[in-house]
């Protein structure tokens, strides 16, 4: 990218007009980049030609140390931090995919605990992902709106486990502590009152006619196009493809409950641009909220430690697991030799997957457009660079 | 020497020294930004001279869409910044002999003028001179006036017309 | 629709939403703030917090579960089994010490407020508390050296060891068996090297917090 | 103390001191909008913003304005030095000099000329010029990218702008902002927003063409000091701070006071055109030098706070949006109330 590129434009009255192509370095340290990512943007003009994003800044070699432990159980703080914002699904995948591995049977409080705090956890990382994509709107008010609700959800994380974003709560073969007397009702009073600043930042940001001016028809990413990268969760369903793994690959008891699988239907603009992948996760959280109100109510009594194993050691082979995060489908895969440390672990990070698909969309779209692109897919990159 | 001719020479000094940073300086864009200078020395020479409204009509069209259409220009050109635009002399025998005319044709009409020299500057009221400018241009020289403004639509819709791009992709699909 | 319709439409919808926008802003803005004013006012910990890491020596019975179970290696033992002449004492749990701990550093910048060394700990002596005002200027400050042990007590418990170790021998060499000889040369390996760093004891270090007063509630 | 009064009433030295004053209101202003803007934002998103120094937090500006000046004053190697440290200045002179014909009162103005308005346009140009130059000096992308934005948003925003000053000026019949203010004397009935001092039908037929003429001079004037939703020039999440990216200490002190400053200068413009100057609004009651500067700031402040509240509710256009809104929304409504205005007028 270092010779100049001459960018030859028709004008209308049919003679072509030369300009020259500027490179921007957007990021590492760029107030939009969600984190440490470099976008390498070729602009003409305000019109981005290509991007090719550079990762690495943020690599903590995740998957070789886990290959260092001393137990699989050890795992857990790690996988904790590559998605920090939604910790617990991260959790949730590598446990699915451990007990594969090692065969276990939960009991069913323990699955209903899982999914509280899944889509507790959805919740709180959607509030992150609509908060900062306002703010790359130049909308601050409503993330603080959404961060006030969140700190409420990571209060009850907090009185459940101790911690506040890496909670290692989720432990194979159950959970590290049974939920509190309290949390029952909190969770209640947190579901009633969350839904009131839902449906005031819908009003104020989502609907907005800035807003929807900003977005529509912006980063349209085709039905063929988002199933050809591989993208998943909001990002595909935004797309207007129904796939959702809590329905069509039901792994813990996701398909005792009621609720819908929510996809983008382009009512702003065309299907799959940006205010679609937005409005799914705004109406995500509605889903979610369903969906914890009813395990809520009929939540199981149980031994949340009962299936926890003392000593883990698989028998040699490997499993894939994977439950549908907030960010789309996070997988684990697991080879294990008869050791107490895996052999391999290897994640599948749906924003890594789903960044891919950024060069794709942006081309054409203006500067400002990017940064709208940018935060609708929603990349959290202790995941990508993991 | 009183205040005004302090104020009068503060500004001839500013429009003089600024004029030859444009012409002689080999930096283009120190030569644009010190087209402002110009511009506000003779802005201020024109309030001396009881123009007001002059004055600040030039300091809004020459500064404010001149000037900046004359930078934008300069910035968004390639290798502007490197490249010394070269001052020298060329040509320098047509050159002098079209300076030579220019010269004698200012200075007969320096020396041919009648002009109106006040015992001492700020002397006249101070007056607007937008009235009599705003009658003078739907009255006596209302031709001109409209001929100027046709002119500039013209333009204006020559410009549009110009820069309209066609070919680029653009993301945004005209309204159903 | 046509394009003058659109055209209105977009400006009515512009003018409303913006008003909508900001009745709930206005709104917001009459009510009540929500945020802590941080040093002056705090928060409730919940029972269950995890923070600052608090090890009671007393009850330590140098088992080395803990360090086995910590992810980042964040604590450090150096243990050395004592003669069973010697009486260690017992933890308040009852159990009875056999193992001089001569060292228990907890580097707390390491940590990584997991939780799994608490729970293996046979004892409960090591619990996460709720203490998370714990700058300090000196990274060498973090590391809490929670042994009490001095460094004369460290020497003589070697000495104490190394003099068994050496009664043993001659023991085992008096009653020429072979294989106790060869026992008691294993038993002999986790003897430290004789030449250990009397830690020295700076006042900073002397006057570092080891804990909060209250422990925290029990797992 | 004769030689002092003497010294005072030499007309050079009262011009001074009267070109002082507006210096010093604006920096007085610049810090009491500062810890306005912040606490009315902090109110807004549920939170309170300073409450260490002093009582809520009241000394916070002065104390954020020592830290500004005692800042290194930082130039980045490969700007235009030069340059880079007359931008600054020179995009508050252009500020500062608008403030020479605000009527503050019934008492004072700084110079009351008959092309005040006109002049208004005119020396907020150089604050463009002032831009460009902070960002090509900066030698910086983003700068530069910010630094064309805003000059092309501003000069794109002042044909609406100064088309709605025009049906204003039209309406008045004087470019005088003192003479346009003792016009809406009178009470709150005789404010050009409400149809001005005429009789009852022309004021009921002006009253929808000044409304709409004071949205339109609203929505420009909020383009042209780069507020949100039109501050794309220092779009922190595409630009990271525009024209001022490189800038820090002091030069981004005078940078930030040029703002707060042309933020009241354009409310105040508003309020000299359609909400009546500095004139009371209960007519004579509360009238007078003294009261005047308390209802001209008032409601000035007022017009501030609008501002600042818009700016925590909206999200931000994009460019081609913002010229979209300036050229066929802004500009064709100007021109067709300055038309509908010149029946009014004549009829």
């Amino acid at each position: 990218m270092t010779e100049t590129h001459l960018h030859a434009i028709k004008t209308s009255t049919g003679r072509t007009l030369r300009t020259e192509e500027m490179v921007v370095n957007m990021g590492p340290q760029h107030p939009s980049t969600h984190g440490v990512l470099r976008l390498e943007v070729v602009l003409d003009g305000e019109i981005v030609v290509d991007v090719i994003p550079h990762l690495g800044y943020l690599h903590r070699c995740f998957e070789k140390h886990c290959e260092h432990m001393t137990s699989y159980q050890q795992v857990i703080p790690y996988v904790d931090r590559m998605d920090y914002v939604a910790a617990m699904t991260n959790e949730h995948a590598f446990v699915v995919a451990a007990e594969k591995l090692l065969k276990i049977e939960v009991p069913e409080r323990v699955h209903y605990i899982r999914i509280i705090m899944a889509e507790l956890q959805r919740i709180a990382s959607h509030l992150i992902a609509i908060g900062t994509f306002g703010i790359d709107m130049g909308a601050f008010t409503p993330f603080l709106y959404y961060f006030r609700d969140r700190e409420k959800i990571l209060e009850l994380f907090e009185m459940t486990c101790g911690a506040r974003l890496l909670y290692n709560y989720i432990w194979i073969g159950g959970l590290s502590h049974d939920i509190p007397p309290q949390f029952v009702e909190r969770t209640k009073e947190f579901c009633t009152d969350f839904k009131k600043t839902l449906k005031e930042v819908n009003d104020l940001l989502n609907y907005n006619e800035i807003f929807i001016k900003r977005t529509a028809n912006v980063g349209i990413l085709p039905k063929d196009l988002a199933i050809n990268y591989a993208c998943s969760g909001p990002m595909l369903r935004g797309s207007g493809v129904d796939f959702d793994l809590r329905r069509d690959d039901p792994y813990t008891l996701y398909n005792k409950f009621e609720w819908d699988v929510i996809v983008g239907k382009g009512e702003m603009g065309t299907v799959g641009d940006v205010w679609d992948r937005n409005i799914v996760r705004q109406r995500e959280m509605w889903e979610s909220l369903r969906i914890i109100e009813q395990a809520i109510a009929t939540l199981p009594e149980g031994d949340v430690q009962k299936a926890v194993p003392k000593r883990i050691r698989p028998v040699p082979g490997d499993a894939y697991g994977r439950v549908e995060g907030p960010r789309g489908e996070l997988g684990f895969y697991i080879v294990a030799e008869d050791s107490v440390t895996p052999y391999r672990i290897k994640a599948r990070a749906p924003a890594f997957v789903n960044l891919s698909v950024i060069n794709e969309i942006s081309k054409g779209a203006m500067l400002a457009d990017l940064v709208a692109i940018m935060g609708s897919i929603d990349i959290v990159l202790g995941e990508v660079d993991r | 020497m009183n205040m005004y001719e302090i104020i009068f020479y503060f500004f001839a000094f500013i429009t003089v020294a600024s004029a030859s940073v444009v012409v002689f300086s080999r930096n283009i864009i120190y030569a644009a930004f010190s087209l402002l200078f110009t511009f506000f020395g003779v802005a201020g020479i024109y309030v001396l001279l009881n123009a007001d409204f002059l004055a600040i009509t030039q300091l809004l069209i020459y500064v404010g869409g001149i000037l900046v259409l004359l930078l934008f220009g300069v910035m968004l050109t390639t290798n502007t910044v490197n490249i010394d635009i070269k001052s020298g002399s060329m040509n320098v025998l047509a050159a002098a002999s079209v300076v030579a005319a220019l010269a004698g044709l200012l200075g007969g009409v320096f020396w041919t003028s009648d002009w109106f020299v006040s015992k001492q500057m700020g002397e006249l009221p101070a007056q607007t001179t937008s009235k009599e400018i705003g009658t003078a241009l739907i009255t006596t020289h209302v031709l001109p006036f409209e001929i100027a403004s046709v002119i500039l639509l013209v333009a204006i819709v020559g410009a549009a017309m110009m820069a309209r791009r066609e070919g680029i992709k653009s993301q945004i699909p005209s309204s159903k | 629709m046509t394009a003058l319709t659109i055209y209105f439409n977009d400006i009515y919808r512009a003018i409303s939403s913006a008003l909508i926008g900001m009745r709930i802003t206005i709104r917001q803005m009459v009510s009540p703030t929500v945020t802590l004013q941080y040093p002056h006012e705090k928060k409730q910990m919940p029972d269950r917090v995890r923070n600052r890491l608090y090890m009671n020596y007393d009850d330590c019975i140098g088992c080395e579960l803990c360090a086995k179970a910590c992810p980042v290696d964040c604590i450090e033992i150096e243990v050395m089994k004592a003669p069973p002449t010697e009486t260690l004492g017992e933890t308040s749990t009852g159990q009875k010490k056999r193992i001089y701990v001569t060292k228990f550093d907890i580097d707390i910048a390491k940590c990584c407020y997991c939780g799994l060394c608490v729970f293996p700990c046979p004892t409960e002596c090591l619990k996460m508390t709720d203490v998370y005002e714990f700058s300090e200027y000196d990274r060498n400050n973090l590391i809490y050296n929670f042994g009490t042990m001095s460094a004369v007590e460290v020497e003589t418990a070697k000495l104490k060891v190394k003099q068994y170790d050496e009664e043993q021998t001659a023991k085992k060499a008096a009653a020429a068996a072979q294989a106790a000889a060869a026992k008691a040369a294993a038993a002999a390996q986790p003897a430290p090297v004789p030449e250990i760093p009397a830690a020295p004891v700076t006042p900073a270090q002397s006057e570092q917090p080891k804990g909060p007063d209250t422990p925290p509630t029990q797992q | 103390m004769e030689n002092i009064l003497a010294f005072l009433n030499e007309p050079a030295v009262t011009m001074v001191l009267l070109a002082l004053i507006p210096l010093v209101f604006i920096l007085v202003y610049a810090l009491v909008t500062i810890y306005f803007e912040m606490k009315v934002a902090a109110h807004i998103q549920n939170r309170l913003a300073y409450m260490e120094t002093g009582w809520h937090g009241v000394i916070q500006p002065i104390a954020d304005m020592l830290k500004l000046l005692q800042k290194e004053d930082i130039i980045p190697t490969d700007a235009d030095k030069f340059l880079f440290i007359l931008a600054p200045y020179l995009v508050f002179i252009g500020t500062y000099a608008s403030f020479a014909v605000m009527p503050f009162s019934s008492g004072f103005i700084g110079s009351n000329i008959d092309l005040g308005i006109f002049y208004l346009v005119a020396a907020s140009s150089l604050v463009v010029v002032g831009l460009l130059m902070a960002g090509w000096a900066s030698n910086n992308k983003w700068s530069m990218f910010g630094a064309l934005r805003s000059a092309a948003q501003i000069v794109s925003y002042e044909i609406p702008g100064v088309l709605a000053i025009l049906g204003v000026v039209m309406v008045f019949g004087t470019m005088n902002m003192q003479t346009m203010t003792q016009m809406q004397d009178g009470g709150i009935q005789n404010w050009l927003i409400i149809g001005g001092n005429f009789p009852l039908g022309q004021k009921l037929a002006l009253f929808p063409f000044m409304f709409i003429l004071f949205i339109i001079y609203l929505l420009s004037s909020m383009a042209e000091v780069n507020r949100t939703p039109f501050d794309l020039p220092e779009a922190e999440s595409e630009l990271v701070q525009g024209y001022n990216t490189e800038y820090s200490g002091m030069k981004f002190a005078i940078f930030y006071l040029a703002e707060y400053a042309n933020l009241f200068l354009v409310s105040a413009i508003v309020v000299v055109m359609f909400f009546g100057g500095w004139t009371s609004p209960f007519g004579s009651f509360m009238s007078g030098t003294v009261w005047s500067a308390f209802w001209f700031v008032l409601k000035g402040m007022s017009f501030v706070f609008l501002n600042i509240w818009l700016r925590w509710t909206l999200p931000r256009l994009r460019v081609d949006q913002l010229m979209y809104v300036s050229w066929k929304v802004l500009t064709p409504f100007a021109l067709f109330c300055i038309i509908a205005i010149g029946f009014i007028m004549v009829i």
